[in-house]
């Protein structure tokens, strides 16, 4: 059977439990379901929103290659990323990845990949709204997500 | 002469001033790197955009590309700095 | 804010979302959520279902006990650890943990760990029931397990 | 004499034939070793269910403890095999 993989790009939230509900429906034969949420989060109270922008297209296609590449390299018997884009207030959910194994760590280790990957290669930008109503800046990658994502490299 | 669209995100767009557009190419410019090259000679606000072309990466058709990359053939390009999602 | 840890030990299945939401609501401090599922699995459509016994108290005490070390380790805003005992099909839901934090990696680990901890030190025992009625068999513990728990030493 | 509070789980429980039962302990049992020692001078059963001492888990009052750990004091001693949960 092949492992399904779901990516969505979307304005509107997303239903954690639906979507894990959609990867198990049926199924008896997976062992360990693991789901990150990202969130937009709010630092000391100085962020009124985050502003998503993406590259409509390659924003499918990437994170869709990264699921790909995700469900090869754990086996993942089942993967699901869903990035939203628009603004987004704190508290809010940003990102969804769900990856399905027969065992734990693989699903552990799915979910983490595809984030990591997600994070530096598939093309979003957050941009900054703050809540006294200055001009938000764009948020500038990190070098951390880049050794997070190198880490995979063997 | 070629003819290529081009897109922008994030900052890039923001500084060039559109998110998108369709150029002719001069017949010298095979690369990224040269397309970055022949982007800064249009205007200051490419200049600004571009100034620094260690960050800036490339898509050609919607697959990331690094900057040694040929442009033949190519559909649409786009610029945009590191990626911040997640 | 004290990071809030539940812990429940129940015959009943859980809900996942209601879980998280009940991690999440009023807050938007937290950058990240890893949950674990962990689910009864029927390899080769061998297994009836699964018979979990546990020893009352000492369970929920021991499971406690490892979220605070999760928490204390990983700073982590919250964590939940739910696990279920009695009989248990193909299918259905046996663990459940949630880690919340700001940040990405600290929410995997967190959760990684106490799943890591769970297995060797919570006192759960796995009974196996076959689908042809034959007497089942206690699954035996794995040195795989000893192993992911072991490399949490440092 | 003192006496304890024993319980059995899993596959010890069922080869004791029993989950719990309270017993006088004799005055040279001082650890969890003396104490599955000790059982195992009562039935065969008990030799059966704790037969490899290396792979019999001890919790005193509901906390983890080594096969070295002194008993004195204790309300219940639990007895049972590698744990499988998760």
């Amino acid at each position: 059977m092949a492992a399904p993989i779901t990516v969505r790009v979307q304005l509107e939230d997303f239903d954690l439990a639906a979507e894990v509900s959609a990867l198990r429906r049926g199924r008896t034969d997976i062992g360990a379901v693991v789901s990150f949420s990202g969130l937009c989060r709010n630092e000391a109270g100085a962020l009124n929103a985050l502003e998503l922008e993406h590259y409509p297209g390659m924003a499918e296609a990437e994170i869709r290659r990264i699921c790909h590449e995700a469900v090869t390299r754990f086996d993942l018997q089942g993967a699901t990323a869903i990035h939203r884009f628009g603004r987004i207030a704190p508290g809010e959910n940003i990102v969804l990845v769900i990856a399905a194994s027969p065992h734990r760590q693989a699903a552990f280790d799915g979910a983490n990949f595809i984030m990591d990957f997600l994070k530096t290669s598939a093309p979003f930008w957050k941009k900054e709204h703050h809540a006294d109503g200055s001009a938000g800046e764009w948020v500038s990658a990190r070098d951390v997500d880049d050794a997070a994502r190198e880490r995979w490299e063997d | 002469m070629s003819t290529v669209n081009l897109v922008y995100f994030s900052w890039v767009r923001e500084r060039i001033g559109k998110g998108e557009e369709t150029l002719e190419l001069p017949a010298d410019v095979f690369t990224i790197a040269d397309l970055l090259a022949h982007l800064k000679t249009l205007g200051a606000e490419y200049e600004a955009a571009l100034e620094h072309e260690n960050v800036i990466r490339a898509a050609i058709d919607q697959e990331h590309v690094a900057h040694g990359e040929p442009i033949a053939g190519a559909r649409e390009i786009a610029l945009f700095p590191p990626m911040t999602g997640g």
